[in-house]
């Protein structure tokens, strides 16, 4: 239980929580809602977001945002449906080459970022249009992929006995695994966390921040890639019009999982709850079908709303109660750091008679 | 002229005026000004005209930003006043008064809407305002009912499309905008407070700053202004449209703010700077319509000047290319060095 | 000294816009030696230790290494050569947890991943040669800022280096913490350790110093022997004239004035919070000193933020001038003229990037409210006031006030409270990172002002200090308070005692 | 039977007024179709619409359909929906599968087609007139299906005929103030070399005649102005004489769809398209038309 309210983990047991308030919800309130079907739905369906979300994680853990990914998702749909129906390469040669393109085009906005010192803002918001740009000079046609490899990988899935995994639910899961090992037991992630919290700190401290910064987009870039290979998949087609908008689903499902836009918090787990919690929303209001569009995007709000105000409440409250009330009156951003309990108490002085014990 | 180049306006002013040189060569007319059925006419008054709406809502944002937040409603917010207005002048023409207050009350609303839950409830302001763009858009759309309402109250109209002599009532608008709130900050102690708050939160409050109340306050002031610019926006086109007005304004606003050289860390910002920032932005839409850039290829031109302006706004930038440069033709190292001994 | 310089400076400089930091230092440190670096607030001595380690670059001059001449771009190149250091300032990340920060950039590694469990271990281990026991898997924000000096401390002493500097390492601690701190670096220096030692502390610096080089304005005053110096001389070359010497024997005996009779101007009754601090009583009174003493933990910060308002006490209550009043936040308490110099200078108090004249007169604008603002030339002349009165050494009232040294910040934060003509001032380690010349000015301003009306609720980490200043002094023990004796007949003794619990 | 047909239909969203038109006739046919209707909206998204018709196999509805976003790319949903044994029906717009079995039919118009008849009804009206012929486009959405074909419809037609020259082309995005704003810097920048503007919409038509009135220049006299969509108030401003010819583009597709779904589960057999009525409106036709509008 102690562990459950620590101040570092709490966000994310209320969002996991909430989480599954909403599935049950869902369940309680639509037939057919609650079924393995529906759940692997949720999760072949926002696999491209998942995994796009993850290197958003990463890049808002090291303090910076990244706003390319939606249309280096929609390029990569392009180049891969390019290179193959126009060129006819074999996707073996394809696959590593758009990965590697989108971890490339990633670095070359961090290399921007941290020696130019500019405002991640507006590199990546340069990158989305030149690579929307990109996709529009290449084709604004929407080009059909029919190469038999393609296909296999798109039709292949796993059966889960009344339920299937394709392709790309795989690889999120895949990266997703790598991604927790990433943060938390490699220094790469370790770094990451160190500059997001503070960058001079981080400086000072001898950690190689350069290499990290550009490191972190170019995690971004490559992992906007896959989430195109997967989107590819998904679709069997390359268009330039597609993922428009994913930036802001990818930061909304990373902010919602826990991590603080500030930088230096936050859990991979989270965003994968974070993705898990837009993507109920969504079907929770397709199972209900009666609302019109506009009524469709204010109940969107709404929910989106109820969820983090829940959130916030209980954390505040539990974080109150545990964090010996230092947040008390005080508003976000305003935050003094919560302090530790008593109980880890100071083995003090140097005279051993002198540690301090509770009289009475 | 090294004092000159190390101030902050310089650079989006060296954009600006490359720009409308770009826009000269292509165009020698570009910018004569001519008077048109008794107002003046011509490009740069468009350029002007039509970045008001994003100026106010600029304005609106860079104070936001100044705090360490950021408001992404504000599209959504141009909407609803629009629609706010449209639906009540739909049902009566004469209610300039009523619709211009509702649209105005739609704004303020929102905006405390937003400093609640930023202010207040404490919750990150990039999620909470993106509640208010997702489900603000619905709502404008539930008042529009998905159409696009047309407006015919000729009162109404004056406001985004009259002229007040010779020059577009809205330009007046956005500049009375740009007065007050420049007066505000600097003829009162809230530029220091907002700055104060941007760059430290923590310490500001234990020097006795009620920061949430001036949060608050801020995103108040923030669905204000766009507001407004839903009023002009609105009134320019005359009609209400509730999914397409203010679409992806928010972008353009933060863009704007940043190219004025205000840092998304909140602290220092520039107000003269976010109206250059906009009026980088519209002169850059004006002139890829009219020097015939492809519609494919707008994107990639608007990539490359935000990325040239951010590039030669930046001092480690220009330091390294003057590096480069002078590794290219050491004879000007050289030069450099002995200018240095002097 | 036998043998080469480990770390050599030649004719080093360095100017930032507007200042001359640096002019033309030679400085020497040998293996095997701890070397002291004084100097007045802005002498230069970070800045020498920044131009060291590749934090800025130096314009003129050349550093050489066991001989051979380096230039280090940043800090990882340094600590690639050898150098381990400890800045100024706390600089860790305090989102990580206490043994990250401790192993942040050499993560132990098993199997490819890193090994947390060995990271725990190592990092209780390394803090108990510290004898510090903390839950090291808890965020560095859990702790205040003493705790996480500690922690910076064993981060640069935990790991083989040729070159070791520190950078007013014991700035916040207390006297059994630097004694512990002195036995590790006592070790190390007999490993052939080079160790550079910055303090603003006469007595630490005679308890472990061999060298000792002073700096005053930008130019190294010279090089001498720790034994060879007596402190007068020491104060006198820093100080850079004589007067001090008398000031610092006066200090000896310095006494506060007798307590009078009236009534306080604020009395908490049993206020407290739940988890955060057990109800206290504690009255200030016009005029008078109070002071808090107690150990790292004991809930002097908790305390000073109940009263000012800063945390919402839950149980008790609290009269202002008589009458009761209940602070709701800071505002309200800077309201009724109370002001706060928090402990934690950098991430509580000072706001970098504003200049130091926005700095200086904040407290006093935001309690006249944002639509009365103070003229231009107003402000101008209150913050130049000020730092010609307190000796802020800055280019102009217009820098931003965190590029001024450590020292400077702090008597700026305290120009800020004295802008509102307070009642009564909370200070929490107000002369932490001071040099002493400035140190015994603040002294004597608080002093006088106290002989003006003034209420000083004070808190030191130096209990001599405290016993000095005070007129009477509430010992805090476990976040209670465990008695309150009267300053002048407080023996230093026996609030030692009190302190760590000992039945009188 | 007597059991309720369920239909999931999975719409684009309500980015314009035709679509919204669009969504009302969807809705209301399946009313009085007694059609139990599960209603969704992509927001534009083709992801979100797979999600939505993934939603509905779940759900096990009787007929699937909707309106593609784009062309390409709903093989593999819709080899799921066969899997199902669920029947699909496209509406409004046709997409690119090799396997046509996988939907039964496609009830909507051709902006291949409509772009043709705007281009004929231009050739048509400048058949005495030597030209040359300077037209402006003002683009839909770059890369929509509907502003690609529209273009490339145009274009078939006056390749042909060299006094046609397509002098500009900018996109709008299909709303009225993109296309009010396009139009203001091609009235500057062209001024009098314009004869006519080909808008890919009403919106954006009805947008650029207040920048050519506020240009002081005459739509509909001084330069022709062809639209599409045939709204209201494309018409309106017909008959006020501002726009020369509307092609229409219905989106009143409810009731073809309702009975097309009644078929499909009765099991009768369906045309693979089923084309709309639609015309195109010159101006001369416009004020006896106007009346019996309904978008
Ligand atoms: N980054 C900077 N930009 C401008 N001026 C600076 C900068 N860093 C230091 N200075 C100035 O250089 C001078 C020397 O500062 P430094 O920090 O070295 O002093 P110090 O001896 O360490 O003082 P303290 O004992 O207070 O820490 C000061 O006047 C300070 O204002
Ligand atoms: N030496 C130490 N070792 C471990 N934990 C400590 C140590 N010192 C303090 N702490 C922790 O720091 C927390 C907060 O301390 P607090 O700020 O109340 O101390 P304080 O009495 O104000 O001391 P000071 O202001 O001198 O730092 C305590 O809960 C305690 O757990
Ligand atoms: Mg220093
Ligand atoms: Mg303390």
């Amino acid at each position: 239980m102690n562990k459950l309210i620590d101040p570092r983990t709490l966000p994310i047991v209320v969002t996991i929580a909430l989480f599954a308030a909403l599935l049950a919800f869902g369940s309680v309130m639509y037939t057919g809602f609650f079924s393995l079907q529906v759940f692997a739905g949720l999760l072949i369906d926002n696999a491209f977001l998942l995994i796009v979300a993850i290197g958003m994680t990463f890049v808002i853990v090291s303090g910076g945002i990244d706003l390319s990914v939606g249309s280096v998702v929609a390029l990569t749909t392009i180049l891969c449906a390019l290179f193959t129906e126009r060129f006819h390469w074999p996707v073996w040669i394809i696959l590593p080459l758009v990965l590697a393109f989108g971890a490339l085009y990633g670095a070359a906005m961090g290399a921007l970022i941290h020696f130019f010192r500019l405002q991640p803002f507006i590199v990546t918001l340069a990158g989305m249009f030149l690579a929307r740009g990109a996709c529009f000079l290449i084709t604004t046609q929407s080009i059909t992929i029919s190469n038999p490899t393609f296909r296999a990988l798109s039709a292949f899935h796993l059966d889960l006995g009344g339920a299937s995994l394709t392709t790309g639910a795989l690889v999120a899961i895949a990266v997703l695994a790598a991604a927790v090992f990433v943060a938390h037991y490699t220094r790469f992630g370790r770094n990451v966390y160190a500059i997001g919290g503070n960058e001079r700190s981080a400086v000072l401290m001898g950690l190689p921040v350069a290499r990290t910064k550009v490191g972190v987009y170019a995690l971004s870039g490559f992992c906007s890639a896959l989430g195109g290979v997967v989107f590819t998949l998904y679709v069997l087609s390359g268009y330039g019009l597609q993922g428009q908008g994913m930036e802001l689903d990818a930061i909304a499902a990373t902010v919602i999982g826990g991590t603080l836009l500030t930088g230096g918090v936050g859990y991979v787990v989270g965003t994968l709850f974070g993705v898990g919690i837009l993507g109920t929303i969504q079907t929770l209001i397709t199972f209900d079908g009666t609302l019109s569009s506009w009524w469709t995007r204010i109940v969107i709000g709404a929910l989106l709303c109820a969820f983090c105000l829940l959130q916030r409440l209980i954390e505040r409250h539990a974080g109150r109660r545990r964090s010996n009330g230092t947040m008390t009156g005080e508003r976000a951003g305003a935050k003094r750091p919560r302090r530790a309990p008593l109980s880890t108490d100071v083995e003090n002085n140097a005279a051993e008679s002198l540690t301090p014990k509770e009289s009475t | 002229m090294k004092r000159l180049a190390a101030h902050p306006l310089v650079w989006p002013c060296v954009t600006l005026v490359l720009l409308v040189l770009l826009d000269l060569s292509h165009n020698p007319a570009f910018l004569s000004i001519s008077v048109l059925d008794g107002h003046l006419f011509g490009a740069p008054i468009d350029i002007l005209n039509r970045a008001a709406p994003l100026v106010l809502v600029s304005l609106g944002m860079t104070l936001v930003i100044a705090t360490r937040g950021i408001d992404i409603s504000v599209g959504a917010v141009v909407a609803i006043a629009g629609a706010a207005a449209a639906s009540i002048l739909a049902a009566d023409p004469s209610q300039v008064g009523m619709a211009i207050a509702a649209a105005l009350a739609a704004g303020l609303l929102a905006g405390m809407w937003n400093g609640l839950l930023v202010a207040i409830v404490g919750m990150q302001p990039i999620i909470a305002t993106l509640i208010l763009m997702v489900a603000g858009r619905g709502v404008a759309q539930l008042l529009t009912g998905g159409q696009i309402i047309p407006i015919g109250a000729r009162d109404y109209l004056f406001l985004g499309g009259g002229y007040l002599a010779l020059i577009p009532c809205s330009m007046w608008i956005a500049a009375a905008a740009i007065a007050v709130t420049t007066l505000l900050m600097n003829r009162t102690a809230l530029g220091l407070f907002i700055r104060a708050i941007g760059i430290n939160p923590v310490a500001t409050r234990l020097a006795g700053l009620r920061s949430s109340a001036i949060v608050f306050g801020v995103y108040t002031f923030s669905g204000l202004t766009a507001a407004i610019a839903g009023i002009l926006a609105s009134s320019n086109v005359r009609s209400a449209d509730g999914n397409n007005a203010g679409l992806l304004l928010e972008l353009d606003a933060i863009l704007a703010v940043t190219l004025g050289g205000t840092s998304l860390l909140g602290g220092r910002f520039s107000l003269a700077g976010t109206v250059l920032g906009a009026l980088i932005i519209q002169t850059l839409t004006y002139t890829t319509y009219s020097i015939g850039v492809p519609p494919e290829a707008t994107l990639v031109v608007k990539a490359a000047v935000v990325l040239m302006v951010s590039v030669i706004q930046s001092a480690s930038a220009r330091a390294f290319i003057a590096r480069q440069v002078r590794r290219a033709f050491p004879v000007a190292a050289k030069r450099t060095l002995t200018e240095g001994a002097q | 000294m036998s043998g080469a310089a480990l770390l050599e400076t030649i004719g080093l400089s360095k100017t930032f816009p507007g200042v001359k930091a640096l002019n033309a230092v030679d400085f020497r440190l040998f293996p095997g030696e701890i070397h002291t670096l004084m100097g007045q607030n802005g002498a230069g001595k970070s800045t020498l230790i920044n131009l060291l380690t590749g934090v800025h670059e130096h314009d003129a001059g050349e550093i050489r290494l066991a001989g051979k001449p380096v230039s280090f771009a940043t800090p990882l190149e340094a600590e690639a050569a050898g150098i381990r250091t400890l800045y100024q300032e706390v600089n860790l990340c305090t989102n990580l947890s206490v043994a990250e920060n401790v192993f942040a950039g050499r993560h132990p590694k098993r199997r490819g991943a890193i090994d947390w469990k060995t990271i725990h271990a190592r990092a209780e281990a390394a803090l108990a040669e510290l004898n510090v026991s903390l839950d090291v898997t808890k965020s560095l924000d859990t702790y205040p800022i003493a705790v996480q000096q500690m922690v910076a401390i064993a981060r640069a002493v935990s790991v083989d280096a040729r070159v070791l500097i520190l950078d007013e390492p014991t700035s916040s601690l207390d006297d059994g913490e630097v004694a512990r701190l002195f036995t590790v670096l006592r070790k190390l220096k007999q490993s052939g350790i080079a160790i550079l030692f910055v303090t603003h502390f006469l007595e630490q610096t005679y308890a472990i110093s061999d060298r000792i080089t002073i700096m005053r304005n930008g130019e190294r005053e010279g090089e001498y022997l720790a034994k060879d110096l007596p402190v007068e001389l020491l104060v006198a070359k820093m100080v850079g004239h004589e007067r001090m010497t008398e000031r610092l024997k006066r200090a000896e005996s310095e006494q506060p004035a007798e307590k009078s009779a009236v009534p306080p101007f604020l009395e908490m009754h049993g206020v407290g919070r739940r988890g955060l601090m057990n109800p206290v009583d504690i009255d200030v009174q016009p005029g008078q000193i109070l002071g808090l003493a107690g150990l790292l933990g004991s809930g002097r910060t908790e305390t000073a933020r109940l009263l000012f308002g800063a945390e919402r006490p839950d149980a008790g209550t609290m009269t202002v001038g008589g009458k009761e009043t209940r602070l709701r936040s800071p505002r309200d308490a800077v309201r009724h003229g109370i002001g706060y110099c928090p402990e934690d200078r950098k991430k509580e108090g000072i706001i970098a990037d504003l200049s130091i004249r926005e700095n200086i007169i904040l407290a006093l604008q935001a309690r006249r409210g944002w639509w009365r603002p103070i003229r231009r030339a107003k402000q101008r002349e209150m913050a130049d006031d000020c730092i010609k009165q307190l000796g802020i050494k800055a280019r102009d009232a217009e820098q931003p006030i965190g590029l001024l040294s450590g020292g400077n910040q702090q008597k700026a934060l305290l120009a800020r409270w004295l802008m509102i003509q307070p009642k009564m001032l909370i200070l929490d380690e107000p002369t932490r990172g001071i040099d002493i010349g400035a140190k015994f000015e603040i002294m004597d301003r608080m002093l006088a002002l106290c002989a003006k009306g003034l209420g000083i609720l004070f808190i030191s980490s130096e209990v001599s200090e405290v016993v000095r200043v005070s007129h009477r002094i509430a010992v805090l023990r476990d976040r209670r308070k465990v008695a309150e004796v009267a300053g002048n007949e407080a023996s230093e003794d026996q609030v030692y005692r009190l302190i760590a619990g000992e039945q009188r | 039977d007597e059991k309720k047909i369920t239909l999931g239909f999975a719409q684009v969203g309500a980015e314009s007024a035709w679509r919204t038109a669009n969504t009302v006739s969807v809705k209301s046919a399946a009313q009085q179709a007694g059609i139990n209707l599960k209603f969704s909206d992509a927001q534009q998204k083709q992801e979100n619409q797979i999600k939505a018709i993934r939603s509905y196999i779940a759900q096990k509805v009787d007929v699937i359909a909707f309106s593609p976003v784009v062309e390409t790319g709903w093989e593999p949903i819709l080899i799921e929906a066969k899997n199902a044994k669920i029947p699909v029906i496209l509406t409004d717009r046709n997409i690119d599968v090799k396997d046509k079995s996988l939907y039964v039919t496609m009830i909507g118009s051709d902006f291949l087609e409509e772009g043709r008849r705007g281009g004929k009804w231009l050739e048509d009206h400048y058949k005495n007139d030597p030209g040359p012929i300077n037209i402006v486009e003002l683009q839909g959405t770059v890369g929509s299906a509907p502003a690609n074909d529209r273009r490339a419809g145009l274009l078939e037609v006056i390749k042909n005929d060299p006094k046609f020259k397509v002098i500009a082309s900018q996109s709008g995005d299909f709303t009225l103030a993109g296309g009010k704003q396009v139009m203001e810097a091609f009235a500057k920048t062209y001024g009098k070399q314009i004869n006519v503007v080909y808008a890919h919409n009403d919106d954006m038509a009805l947008g650029a005649i207040q920048a050519m009135e506020e240009a002081g220049m005459k739509p509909g006299k001084d330069i022709t102005v062809v639209s599409f969509d045939a709204t209201k108030g494309g018409f309106e401003a017909m008959v006020a004489g501002k726009i020369n010819v509307d092609v229409e583009c219905s989106p009143l597709l409810g009731p073809q769809l309702m009975s097309a779904v009644k078929d499909v589960v009765a099991g009768k057999p369906l045309p693979k398209r089923i084309v709309t009525e639609e015309t195109i409106f010159p101006m001369s036709v416009a004020a006896q038309t106007l009346p019996q509008r309904k978008y």
